[in-house]
């Protein structure tokens, strides 16, 4: 570990999502159902087994008519670090079948690892990780879809969000066939961020000043999902309603959450 | 027709009525094994599980046959360590119900994982800092240790007796068997209390999750004590209803009263740990994390606080009172009642530890998920209970598990 | 599991676990041994006893 | 040797002990991980050279330019195609999946003909020939006007190719999709006697008065219009979004104000009797001299107005008079109107005085306020060439009423399209060509249009899908679908003012035996010979369109799209306010008897559920969240106290009732809808396609019926009375 400290800083993947931007629209699921060779089925109304790696949450502030008011928040995996890397669901595999990457940051899978324990599943706060309970089947000539980038998973293993992994290792590639040691920001953007068409995912390199996330994590306006429980998410939320930024934490009434000491960012 | 078989000296029922309920029995264990069958090949959309349930039924089922199973690690550490004689004359029968306990629980876990057959990558690759790698390690372990007590007895049929390399070999495990039972008590420890662990370290899931000492969350000293608490009343328990289905006395009073005497000390002492715990996790861990008590006991048609109050009073200080008390525990009625609450705490105990952890919403906008089983899941959960009557029908019939039966019983 | 997959590492929690596992796993597998072992001693020094009975 | 128990027991364990010294076990252990590694039902993509084709999305009429990934000659991913003036680099859920369209289930394979009531298959040629030989007849018969054609938009080269067709057989009775866009030329016309439609230039407003139009539920132009909300929350543009449910657009806005279905006018007119009582608007727009200003002025500004206004809308007047003045004191506002997706037109009365309202704070053709765009037409085609037939069928006029008398302005009534396909005199449709469009789902009493479709001798459709008017033509045509057919994508106008071409080209070889549409049509000119075939002089469409486009052709071909910022607008003449004297909003009220039917249904319309031609495709269909569609169960919104009312419990069935109809739904309660509402989503309860959308939920089509607007004659049915009983 120390070595590549000298060699090159650890990168740090996160993402900034703009609530006030976010429509709703749900481009961002479908977007990395298709970057992803994520299957479907004829039924995909039981939400808790339609597997959708990111998911737009509705989230109200349960007032009533005419004072109710609705936001929604894209959930990808947040890839927690926890502390250092010790992230939910990666201490949990029995079969280091999930793993945190510290030069990146990404909590990763290896889905011929999995053998379907669902202890990690068990573990995530966030319902990040999905379980394929049948075969995927591509009906008609669908399969011609099918990106090579990313392996399509079998029955019985867990799957989630990787960050798009395959188009950072697709950018190094081409980095790396230009001879250049590193990547620039736009050159590996996740699926959900380019198709969003409001704009309101922003992704980098948390640790980098030159990312617009590294900016972006700082405003007042930002805040992470549960961080009182001490997941270090790396994915950042901004939104201007206090309300929304109350919601992504837990609260005893009377508490106020500025005066909550949070995990370090 | 198989008198030859049966142990001297004890009577059994005519062959076909035995054949007769075995058949009977068997037509469940057939029922639970073609549901196990259609898990295996259709995998385990199957199951009534979903992605907020990934642990359930089985997972709850898993943790309570092996808190049941506990009778066999305890009371093989009072025997062979502590040396209480006198409860060699229970032993046999806490070392086949731990034998069924165990082996069920590894069939379980077999059906419910998604790959079966990569089930063996969490020895191959594992992961050492996962609680479950160090439940599947001496959990598989300790069943050896079980199959290397049971071994014995099996040895000591009539017949099979007869063959001098198995009379022998027979004889020379009971010599050592004091190392076994050390061994399997140590490796019980640490998979009752990794089971524990399962969900106290979940730190996502403040319901569930517990500080400790070291790498193991309070949950995982908790988990031990309370199988090592409630196993050997259901040890109790199964003899009872095994004297009661034979029509005959099997244990004396004394093994029973001085096993139930044991099981009341660390009953009440568990009580007061969880107590303690509960109370600690209400007003200091849940509150730091954002969580009133309450916010796990509402909102939702089936996890009220109730269950809370019935796992602690109802089936945790009322039988360890029962328990404590002589003359409580030599009444029947009493000692009945003591260790089928003991037994019901434990399973809630470890039903509130699977379901209610994975049921209770933790992001401030989801909310419960509650679940109902499906009938392969069901099936497949009485599957075990099943093969573990058989089991013990077959074994009661040929192996001399209750060595006072003859004394008990005498053939006129 | 073994100091030749790539999980392994040397650090205190695997040689804990490794150490306890092997360590169970050892007294198994020798106690079982010395059974067979002994068994097999004890049915050759005891066939020239028995073997009138058959 | 005898085989006795203990020599079976040692055989037994001496066979274990042999295997498991063998490397057997480890043998079988290692091939069970690669075998549940390669499991037999998990395909391996094939890989390949990463290569991206420019197109753009035909699947609404957005206008999105796309960036599609190729792995080898295979379609992989739908990207937004970056700057593009549509979406930069944006894309939607339906585009995305597009790439299931093409090689999904629902594909109409080769052309068929319907034998005896079922489909069998027959050669292009022959297909051609036959039908070239039925309207030979039908010119022969003097029956040419019967020919009609109801395409889903009037503005691509195709569907103008087969208006031209039907025009030179000698029909005037083409139809298009009406949607706003037909309201919005309605409206230019009718005020300022020009043609041209609308656009609002949302991103540089920094006052956005929405009238229900879903600027982010899928407006118009569903990109444009999120960036540009995106464009707005970035610079502290306000949005006010005036409408019954509290939709994406209302909960992202600054402030939604709840109002009664249908009274968005009286609205609008309660507005601008503030505005025009205390003198807000621009005093350079209108003086005395403006024509009839004076009389408007005096119509609106008693009392009574506001406060029946008021009384409509629901809201108070104290609201009413603030968000009057907020409106007109803002430095730049506009105000957009068209509810939903903007799918249906509304009436002139409600277009006419949200019009007026943008007219008065001098917004037209500001930066930031609402452009007249230019119809014109980049279609430049020589005349056709009539014979005697054509000109007879000609001089007839359309047999809906459209373009002469009182509705000279209007271009289509697509409402009276079922009458004239039952009708069996003179007016009647006896053969109909069908592109781009569904009407046996998509036009309101879906079910009266199913049934007289069937009356109609020849129903020819030219769907890539086996959708539900498909089902029901007597030929099929199958076009090249999406990402296989060349075809130019002309913007709409709402929210782009500049003029924008975009180009749909092949980016795969068609997969099956389809062919275009344009080519069909002029090989099926070429067949009828004589002046229809030397009216269609092109050799095939690629050669129609390059003639048409001529110089922008090498940016299309190019850069996939063609864009030419601000050339479009139309300068704005003088406003003759006689034409808002007798303005008529009585007909927005919803249909059906307030007794029997004492609620009002409205449809919801989102972006993850396309409500036109196309229909979702399974990626979308997944997203759809479980408060809409629920197994098959469509599942509509009604407020707790509503429910409570009628004894309605979340989650629970009801029986929904109206005039036209009756369907089973689930109820969720939600509190961001008016008491006496129900949202139902549109674009579900599909029959035709395939399993992974037919027969989810209900067709909301079905429960409405047209209702004409008296001014325009446009279809303007939008919600209706209804009913919740416990099923």
């Amino acid at each position: 570990m120390k070595k590549e400290h000298n060699h090159m800083k650890n990168k740090k993947f996160g993402m900034c999502i703009d609530l006030d931007k976010c429509t709703g629209c749900g481009s961002c699921m479908v977007a990395c159902m298709s970057e992803n060779n994520v299957p479907f089925r004829e039924d995909e109304t039981d939400k808790r087994k339609s597997i959708t790696w990111i998911t737009v949450y509705k989230i109200t502030n349960n007032r009533p008519f005419p004072d109710t008011e609705v936001c929604y928040m894209p959930r990808p995996c947040m890839h927690c670090e926890g502390h250092d890397g010790h992230s939910p669901c990666v201490s949990v595999c029995p079969a280091t079948a999930t793993d945190y990457d510290m030069a990146t940051g990404i909590v990763s899978q290896i889905y011929t690892r999995c053998f379907g324990c669902r202890y990690c599943m068990g573990a995530c706060p966030y319902h990040a990780r999905y379980f394929n309970w049948w075969d995927p089947v591509w009906p008609a000539e669908m399969e011609k879809y099918l990106s090579p980038d990313v392996s399509p998973r079998m029955r019985g293993v867990v799957e989630k969000c990787n960050f798009c992994y395959s188009r950072y290792q697709r950018a190094l590639d081409k980095a790396y066939c230009e001879g250049r040691s590193d990547i620039e920001e736009d050159e590996y953007q996740t699926a959900c961020t380019q198709g969003c068409p409001a704009g309101a995912i922003t992704f980098g390199d948390l640790n980098n000043k030159s990312h617009a996330v590294y900016k972006l994590k700082k405003s007042p306006n930002a805040f992470r999902l549960l961080e009182r429980l001490g997941t270090n998410p790396k994915v950042y939320y901004l939104s201007s309603k206090e309300w929304v930024r109350k919601a992504g934490d837990n609260y005893i009434k009377g508490e106020n959450p500025k005066n909550i000491k949070k995990s370090h960012h | 027709m198989d008198s030859a078989l049966i142990p001297k000296g004890v009577k059994r029922c005519p062959l076909p009525i035995f054949i007769l309920g075995i058949v009977i029995i068997g037509i469940v264990l057939l029922w639970g094994v073609y549901a196990m069958i259609l898990c295996w090949l259709k995998g385990l959309n199957q199951t009534n599980m979903n992605d907020y349930y990934g642990f359930a039924l089985w997972i709850w089922a898993d943790l309570a046959i092996i808190a049941l199973g506990g009778g066999a690690f305890f009371t093989g550490l009072l025997r062979y360590i502590f040396g209480l004689d006198e409860l060699k004359n229970i032993i046999n029968y806490a070392v086949l119900i731990g034998f069924i306990c165990y082996s069920s629980a590894l069939l379980i876990l077999a059906i419910d994982v998604g790959q079966p057959l990569r089930s063996w990558f969490i020895f191959w690759h594992a992961n050492v800092h996962s609680m479950l790698t160090e439940v599947a390690f001496c959990l598989s372990c300790y069943f050896s240790v079980l199959a290397i007590e049971y071994i014995p007895l099996v040895l000591e049929n009539r017949q099979i007796d007869k063959i001098p390399f198995f009379h022998h070999l027979g004889h020379n495990m009971h010599k050592v068997m004091a190392v076994f039972a050390a061994t399997g008590a140590f490796l019980s420890c640490f998979h009752q209390g990794s089971l524990g662990g399962v969900a106290g370290v979940l730190y996502g899931r403040p319901f569930a999750y517990r500080e400790g000492l070291l790498v193991w969350p309070w949950t995982f000293f908790l988990f031990t004590w309370s199988a090592a608490a409630c196993g050997p009343c259901f040890t109790i328990l199964i003899t009872k209803i095994t004297e009661f289905i034979t029509g005959k006395k099997l244990v004396k009073d004394n093994v029973i009263d001085l096993l139930a005497k044991i099981s009341g000390w660390m009953l009440g002492s568990y009580i007061i740990a969880k107590i303690i715990d509960t109370i600690y996790w209400a007003t200091v861990t849940a509150p730091s994390l954002g969580f009133n008590l309450m916010d796990f006991y509402k909102d939702n048609s089936f996890y009220g606080i109730w269950i809370l109050i019935v796992e602690i009073a109802v089936c945790g200080i009322l039988p360890a009172v029962i328990l404590l008390v002589p003359k409580f525990r030599q009444n029947k009625l009493l000692l009945y009642t003591a260790i089928i609450l003991a037994s019901i705490g434990v399973c809630l105990n470890r039903w509130v530890m699977v379901l209610q952890v994975m049921a209770a919403p933790v992001m401030s906008f989801d909310t419960w998920a509650l679940y109902i089983p499906s009938w392969q899941e069901i099936a497949t959960t009485i599957l075990p209970v099943a093969y573990g009557i058989i089991l013990i029908m077959i074994s009661f019939r040929y192996l001399p598990i209750f060595p006072q039966e003859k004394e008990l019983n005498s053939i006129e | 599991m073994l100091p030749f997959s790539f999980e392994w590492v040397w650090d205190a929690g695997h040689i804990v676990f490794m150490g306890g596992l092997w360590y169970s796993l050892s007294i198994l597998g020798m106690g079982m041994t010395y059974c067979v072992i002994k068994t097999i001693i004890d049915i050759n020094s005891n066939d020239q006893t028995e073997n009138d009975h058959h | 040797m005898k085989i006795d128990r203990r020599s079976f027991l040692s055989l037994g364990i001496g066979a274990a002990a042999g295997t498991a010294l063998t490397p057997i076990p480890w043998k079988m252990m290692d091939d069970s991980a690669i075998w549940t590694q390669n499991w037999w039902l998990t395909p391996v993509p094939a890989g390949g050279e990463v290569t991206y084709k420019t197109t753009a999305c035909t699947l609404c009429p957005g206008g999105c330019g796309l960036r599609i990934r190729m792995v080898e000659n295979r379609a992989i991913k739908v990207e937004g195609l970056e700057k593009h003036p549509v979406n930069d680099g944006g894309i939607c859920p339906i585009g995305l999946s597009g790439i299931q369209l093409l090689y999904g289930g629902t594909r109409v394979k080769m052309p068929l003909k319907k034998v005896n009531g079922k489909f069998v298959k027959i050669s292009w040629k022959d297909a051609i020939s036959e039908i070239a030989l039925k309207l030979k007849v039908l010119r022969d018969k003097g029956d040419a006007y019967k020919l009609s054609c109801l395409t889903g938009s009037d503005k691509d080269v195709t569907s103008l190719l087969l208006k031209r067709f039907i025009n030179t057989i000698g029909s005037n009775n083409f139809f298009a999709n009406t949607t706003i866009s037909d309201s919005y030329e309605f409206v230019i016309k009718k005020v300022h006697n020009i043609e041209g439609s609308m656009s609002f230039d949302l991103e540089n407003s920094d006052f956005i008065l929405s009238f229900g139009s879903g600027i982010i539920d899928g407006f118009v132009s569903p990109l444009k219009m999120i960036r540009a909300h995106s464009r707005i929350k970035e610079q502290g543009g306000k949005i006010v979004q005036i409408e019954p449910r509290l939709s994406n657009t209302a909960a992202k806005a600054d402030k939604w104000i709840p109002v009664n279905p249908g009274s968005e006018g009286m609205l609008a007119l309660g507005l601008l009797h503030v505005i025009v009582k205390e003198k807000l608007y621009k005093s350079n727009i209108v003086s005395d001299n403006t024509s009839n200003f004076e009389k408007f002025r005096r119509l609106i500004i008693p009392n009574t107005t506001l406060n029946k206004a008021a009384e409509t809308t629901g809201i108070d007047s104290k609201t009413i008079e603030k968000l009057g003045r907020g409106f007109a004191n803002a430095r730049k506002p506009v105000a957009i109107f068209g509810r939903g997706k903007g799918d249906s037109p509304i009436g002139f009365g409600e277009a006419g005085l949200v019009y007026i309202l943008n007219y008065l704070t001098g917004n037209i053709n500001k930066k930031g306020g609402l452009f007249i765009t230019d119809n014109k037409k980049y279609i430049n085609w020589p005349e056709i060439v009539k014979d005697e037939i054509t000109n007879a069928g000609l001089d007839k006029s359309r047999m809906d009423g459209a373009g002469a008398g009182s509705f000279e302005d209007t271009k289509y009534i697509t409402s009276r399209l079922a009458d004239l396909m039952e009708s069996k005199d003179q007016k009647s449709i006896s053969a109909l060509f069908i592109y781009n469009e569904n009407p046996c789902y998509t036009l309101s009493d879906s079910k009266k249009i199913n049934k007289a479709i069937e009356a109609v001798p020849l129903v020819v459709s030219f769907s890539s899908y086996l959708d539900e008017t498909t089902a029901k033509a007597d030929y099929i045509l199958p076009n090249h679908t999406n990402l296989e057919r060349l075809q130019d994508v002309p913007s709409v106008p709402s929210g782009i003012t500049g003029g924008l071409v975009s180009l749909s080209k092949p980016v795969v070889k068609p997969m099956y035996d389809t062919k275009n549409t344009g080519d069909v049509i002029i090989s099926l000119a070429k067949a009828m010979g004589g002046n229809i075939a030397e009216s269609f002089a092109w050799s095939s469409f690629e050669t129609c369109l390059k003639s048409t486009f001529k110089d922008q052709w090498n940016a299309l071909d190019k850069d996939g799209f063609w864009f030419n910022p601000g050339k479009s607008t139309r300068q704005c003449p003088d406003l003759d306010f006689s034409k808002l004297l007798d303005i008529n909003l009585s007909s927005i009220q919803p249909q059906g008897s307030k007794s029997k039917f004492p609620l009002v249904l409205i449809p919801k319309e989102t972006m993850r559920i396309s409500s036109g031609y196309i229909a979702d495709p399974p990626f979308a269909v997944k997203v759809i969240p479980d408060t809409v569609l629920k197994n098959n169960d469509q599942v509509v919104e009604i407020n707790p106290e509503t429910a409570k009312k009628y004894g309605l419990h979340d989650t629970k069935y009801a029986i929904l009732t109206t005039p036209f109809g009756e369907v089973k739904v689930k109820i969720h309660t939600y509190n961001g809808i008016m008491e006496g509402v129900i949202a139902m989503s549109k674009g579900l309860g599909h029959i035709g396609y395939d399993k992974f959308i037919n027969g989810k939920g209900e067709n909301f089509n079905r429960l409405i019926g047209p209702v004409e607007d008296p001014d325009s004659g446009l279809d303007i049915a939008w919600g209706i009375r209804a009913k919740l009983t416990r099923a």
